[in-house]
């Protein structure tokens, strides 16, 4: 076990740990708002943590530049989408969460 | 470049489609599909000539040997579809020049006879292959552009029927590719011939058994033998008149074709028919489609939709020709396959002049037609004698080879039950004799008129424009599938030649 | 037996929902969608067929011994455009349905046909 | 248990509960994105049972076009399914049962996934494709090889499949335009979304790259025409989602897109044409260079998957036009 293998261990991990966060917080969050941002996570964070960890053990000089192009891409259009659907949520009137209404009910 | 005929049968329709979309006329769409449907009948003629001595041609595609490759198989199995095919195409370029510009928006012409040079590339496609999984590719082709066609027609109904036909037959279609895939899980092969080679040291596995059943129950639905049948009526009556002259005459005989190729030369009789109860039970839903087609014809108030139930009925006459899986049995029922395609068509295309002069198919709208369109009224009656089955009319012809078929096999029920439905044809078709020759005429005028509401009322932009001259283009198609009727009933030696040499191919146990 | 073959019984299963969801639903699109469940479970059996042990994608590559069969990728190639090309028809047909009845569910299309019949 | 068989199980079992979800969905967007879901869990298992190929496109198609198709359907129809009538409900069990029990029944003498000793593996065209290919046509991809030249003509048949279905499309959706909706609906993009509109005119040249690469690289990488035209289609799909249809027409109309289908098939059958009278089959590569066959095996190859490209690129941007002129009606 080198080096480079620990600290591509750690990488993967903490994606995994980003992934799964993402995932339980898309389903616990209370509204759409906030479980957006909990995906949004999920595929900047969690998914770019994991190309970056696969880049360490990359075997030849193609692949790792794939690797890279693919994460520089996901940087860009997860985010982009993010902000697009809670522009579109916004647009449509959805309301944002407030614990007292929630109490109310 | 007689070589390369049987590329050419399919190339020639599938280059003129594109054609008709670079096009921008319409007329030139319109010469474009007849450059189509003549260059297939010269080719289909051509290709009979080549194999008339009982001669196979096999012609690798892209130059590699089967099975690596895919082969194209012409024999005198599927040279008397390929001329049907050729002969009713031309038939439609005939009768669609005024039909469709009366019946289908300006605009959509163009892509309207492309997407019928698309339905014949795949009626031709599958009929020429000699490849399993190509027989899929091109059964698709063909359903896709009958989907679009149908769906053109001119009331709402027509959606409707074209998206229920799309359902049970993208379903049919898969069920298709699964018999085609099991069959491959076994022998490692699509090509038929090599299938045919490979499955007898397979024989008894289970999974060929799964494969024939899920071919035949896949091509029965394209096929709409009963109880499968459900897609056919409304799609035959609501596609627009060319559209259905040709499904009735050749779409359904394709898929019949494509069985007898997959039971009698791929799979073989000893498995089809020996083993498992795959005649029996083809016997058991012909008997049933033949009363079921013919009984509800019967009670039918649309002429078209009159028509679409007794081709359940014809249908089911034709499998079981095929169930029968004797040599005379199946020339019967090519002989069939020929008679009714004639027959189907030329009553389909006289539901089309009806539909331009008096603006609606209903028996009602046909009342004493006798009197005021008697030519069209003559060819109906003619055809529909075909139908019922009297001397000398072709319909005569093929049932009496039937009946022998089923004779020397001692069929004595399913023989009843020929009659029977014989006797149900002669019901339907004595209904249309006693509205249009004794039933007095509604005042012309005032009945085209209310006709013409309802097709608007319909809110279909396909609004038929009543008219009241019936252009030669559409009564010579007409009236030269009338006489044919007769004639190949007084000399079948055509229609039985072709019909012997493909039943000999099939039951004789040939190379497929 | 069922280390070997379960995939295809589950494969089997994805086939009977896909095909249940067509023959179920009146809702044009869900019958739509459940064809393509019902084909993509086809595939993978067309494409379960073509796997070895132990082998590689079919991309002849140095060093490599084994690969995968070629052809049902190459068939199931062109039967995914198929059904996309069915779905594309369907889809088409469906949108003109709902805009002459003005619903897509197919038994409410059927009855507004037989309500029409009834008053001619 | 071996990770090859856990992460199939695993799939496998995403794909059962994402069908079940689908059938019991009511929403109809929800139905439709978990189709999408079901596509692209269907093409991760495509890779792990080694078809690359087939997994692209299944991504492309299924989780890209279908998914498109069907959210377009929706917003021009219904998006809410009525409940199911409970008359439907037996026979649809009835017959699902009776083929999945064919099914099984049959599979009882198929030979086992992966088993190298199977017929599928044992027939001599394995050999052909796989070893004798390398010598007749010097593609590494042997899914391309196969594809375009040994079953070239089922290839031909599915871009005349594509053909028919945009033909069949356009005849459909032919009819009234709204231009008071495109108008409005300009205005709306040009004061919204700046974001999403700066985002995807970067990407655009990349995206028209990366479909050129899948379409020249499908010899030695997963890809070919098809799945290039799928890219290049959704590429310019994107761009009339942000910038509305008058702006995307005005660099591809309507006309041109139609000449493009046509000729597209027009360049696949013409190889096929070019190669008969050249003396030769239809579709034989061969022809093009009598001295060389694998060269001109590579040009051929080349040539129809060029045509593939754009027969399929043109299909699905001339159908997403025809849907989306077809306006909101409600």
């Amino acid at each position: 076990m080198t080096a480079l293998d620990v600290a591509s261990g750690v990488l993967l991990l903490a994606g995994s740990l980003f992934a799964v966060t993402g995932g339980i917080g898309l389903l616990r969050f209370p509204d759409f708002y906030t479980r957006t941002h909990a995906a949004g996570l999920m595929d900047a964070a969690g998914a770019v943590l994991i190309l970056l960890g696969l880049l360490l053990l990359a075997p030849d000089l193609g692949s790792g530049v794939r690797l890279l192009l693919i994460a520089a891409f996901l940087l860009v259009t997860g985010p982009t989408a993010t902000h697009a659907l809670a522009h579109a949520a916004r647009n449509d009137g959805v309301r944002v969460w407030a614990e007292r209404e929630d109490k109310k009910r | 470049m007689t070589s390369q005929l049987p590329a050419l049968q399919v190339v020639v329709p599938l280059v003129c489609a594109a054609g008709c979309v670079l096009l921008r006329s319409a007329f030139g769409a319109w010469l474009l599909f007849s450059v189509a449907a003549t260059a297939s009948l010269l080719t289909a003629v051509a290709l009979t000539v080549q194999v008339w001595d009982g001669d196979v041609i096999r012609y690798e595609m892209g130059g590699w040997p089967a099975p690596a490759g895919i082969e194209l198989v012409i024999d005198q199995a599927n040279v008397v579809v390929l001329l049907l095919l050729g002969v009713i195409a031309v038939i439609a370029a005939a009768y669609g020049r005024r039909s469709i510009e009366l019946e289908v928006p300006l605009r959509r012409i163009r892509m309207f006879y492309a997407a019928m040079c698309l339905l014949l590339t795949g009626l031709f496609g599958i009929t020429v292959t000699g490849d399993a999984f190509n027989l899929f590719v091109f059964l698709e082709i063909s359903s896709l552009s009958s989907y679009a066609l149908i769906a053109l027609g001119r009331r709402r109904r027509a959606l409707l029927a074209a998206f229920q036909y799309l359902v049970i037959g993208t379903v049919g279609g898969t069920f298709l590719l699964i018999g085609v895939g099991l069959a491959f899980a076994v022998t490692g092969t699509l090509n038929m011939a090599d299938l045919a080679d490979r499955l007898p040291a397979v024989a008894g596995n289970r999974a060929v058994t799964g494969a024939v059943v899920f071919i035949f129950v896949g091509l029965a639905i394209k096929m709409a033998v009963f109880p499968l049948h459900a897609w056919l009526p409304g799609a035959y009556s609501e596609a627009p008149s060319v559209v259905s002259i040709v499904l009735a005459a050749v779409g359904t005989k394709v898929a019949i074709y494509a069985f007898a190729r997959f039971a009698f030369t791929v799979f073989g009789i000893d498995v089809v028919f020996t083993d498992l109860p795959i005649g029996e039970a083809i016997l058991v839903v012909g008997s049933l489609a033949m009363l079921a087609g013919a009984g509800v014809a019967c009670f039918q108030q649309d002429f078209k939709r009159l028509l679409a139930w007794s081709s359940i009925g014809q249908v089911g006459m034709i499998v079981t020709g095929i169930g029968l899986a004797t040599a005379s049995g199946v020339s019967a029922a090519y002989l069939h396959i020929i008679n009714h395609a004639v027959i189907k068509g030329a009553l389909f295309a006289a539901a089309g002049i009806l539909l331009i002069r008096l603006g609606s198919t209903s028996l009602e709208s046909m009342a004493g037609l006798g009197r005021r369109m008697p030519l069209t009224f003559g060819a109906v009656v003619i055809a529909g004698l075909g139908l019922i089955g009297v001397p000398p009319t072709a319909g005569f012809a093929s049932k009496w080879a039937l009946a022998s078929a089923l004779v020397e096999d001692d069929r004595w029920l399913i023989l009843i039950v020929m009659l029977a439905s014989s006797l149900l044809a002669m019901v339907y078709v004595g209904r249309i004799v006693e509205v249009g020759w004794f039933r007095a005429p509604a005042d012309l005028d005032e009945r085209t008129a209310e006709n013409v509401d309802q097709a608007t009322a319909a809110a279909n932009p396909g609004v038929v424009r009543v008219r009241e001259q019936t252009s030669v283009l559409m009564a010579g198609p007409v009236a030269l599938l009338a006489v044919a009727s007769v004639y190949f009933g007084i000399d079948a030696s055509l229609p039985s030649s072709l019909a012997d040499g493909a039943a000999r191919i099939l039951t004789g146990g040939g190379a497929p | 037996m069922i280390a070997t073959h379960y995939t295809y019984w589950i494969i089997f299963a994805l086939m009977m929902i896909g095909l249940y969801a067509v023959m179920s639903h009146g809702n044009l699109v869900k019958k739509l969608i459940g064809l393509n469940i019902f084909q993509v479970a086809v595939f993978m059996f067309f494409i379960s067929l073509g796997r070895v042990d132990g082998g590689s994608p079919p991309i002849i590559t140095e060093g490599i011994e084994v690969y995968s069969h070629p052809l049902p990728h190459v068939l199931i190639l062109t039967a995914i455009v198929v059904g996309v090309a069915t779905t594309s028809v369907g889809v088409a047909i469906a949108i003109r349905i709902y805009e002459a009845y003005g619903t897509v569910e197919e038994d409410n299309a059927l009855a507004r046909d037989a309500a029409e019949e009834g008053t001619q | 248990m071996s990770t090859f068989d856990l992460a199939e199980a695993v799939l496998l079992g995403i794909l059962i509960v994402t069908a079940v979800a689908i059938t019991r969905a009511r929403s109809l967007f929800v139905a439709a994105m978990l189709g999408g879901l079901f596509s692209l869990v269907t093409a991760s298992l495509f890779v792990l049972l080694d078809a690359v190929d087939v997994a692209l496109t299944e991504a492309a198609v299924g989780a890209g076009i279908s998914t498109v198709l069907f959210i377009t359907a929706l917003a021009l129809t219904n998006s809410r399914e009525a409940t199911t009538p409970r008359r439907r409900v037996i026979p649809a069990g009835l017959v699902a049962v009776l083929a999945t029990a064919g099914l099984v029944y049959a599979s009882f003498d198929l030979p086992g996934v992966g088993d190298p000793d199977s017929p599928v593996q044992t027939h001599p065209i394995t050999d052909t494709y796989l070893r004798e290919s390398q010598e007749d046509l010097h593609v590494p991809n042997t899914v391309t090889g196969v594809l375009a030249s040994y079953r070239g003509y089922d290839t031909l048949g599915e871009v005349v499949v594509i053909f028919t279905a945009g033909i069949g499309v356009l005849l459909l959706m032919l009819g009234p335009r709204r231009p008071a909706d495109e108008v409005k609906d300009r205005a709306y993009l040009q004061t919204e979304y700046r974001v999403l509109r700066v985002v995807s005119k970067t990407l655009m040249p990349f995206i028209l790259l990366f479909a050129l690469y899948v379409l020249l690289h499908g010899e030695y990488s997963p890809g070919g025409g098809f799945q290039a035209g799928v890219i290049f289609g959704a590429g310019f799909i994107l761009y009339t989602l942000m910038f509305g249809l008058a702006a995307v027409q005005r660099v591809l109309p309507m006309r041109t897109l139609v000449v493009l289908v046509a000729v597209g098939v027009l360049i696949y059958a013409g190889v096929g044409v070019a190669t008969m009278a050249l003396g030769g089959g239809f579709l034989d590569y061969n022809e093009f260079n009598p001295g060389n066959p694998s060269g001109g095996q590579v040009a051929g190859i080349l040539l129809i998957e060029v045509g593939v490209g754009v027969t399929v690129a043109a299909v699905m941007v001339a159908m997403f036009y025809s849907l989306v002129r077809r306006g909101v009606r409600r």
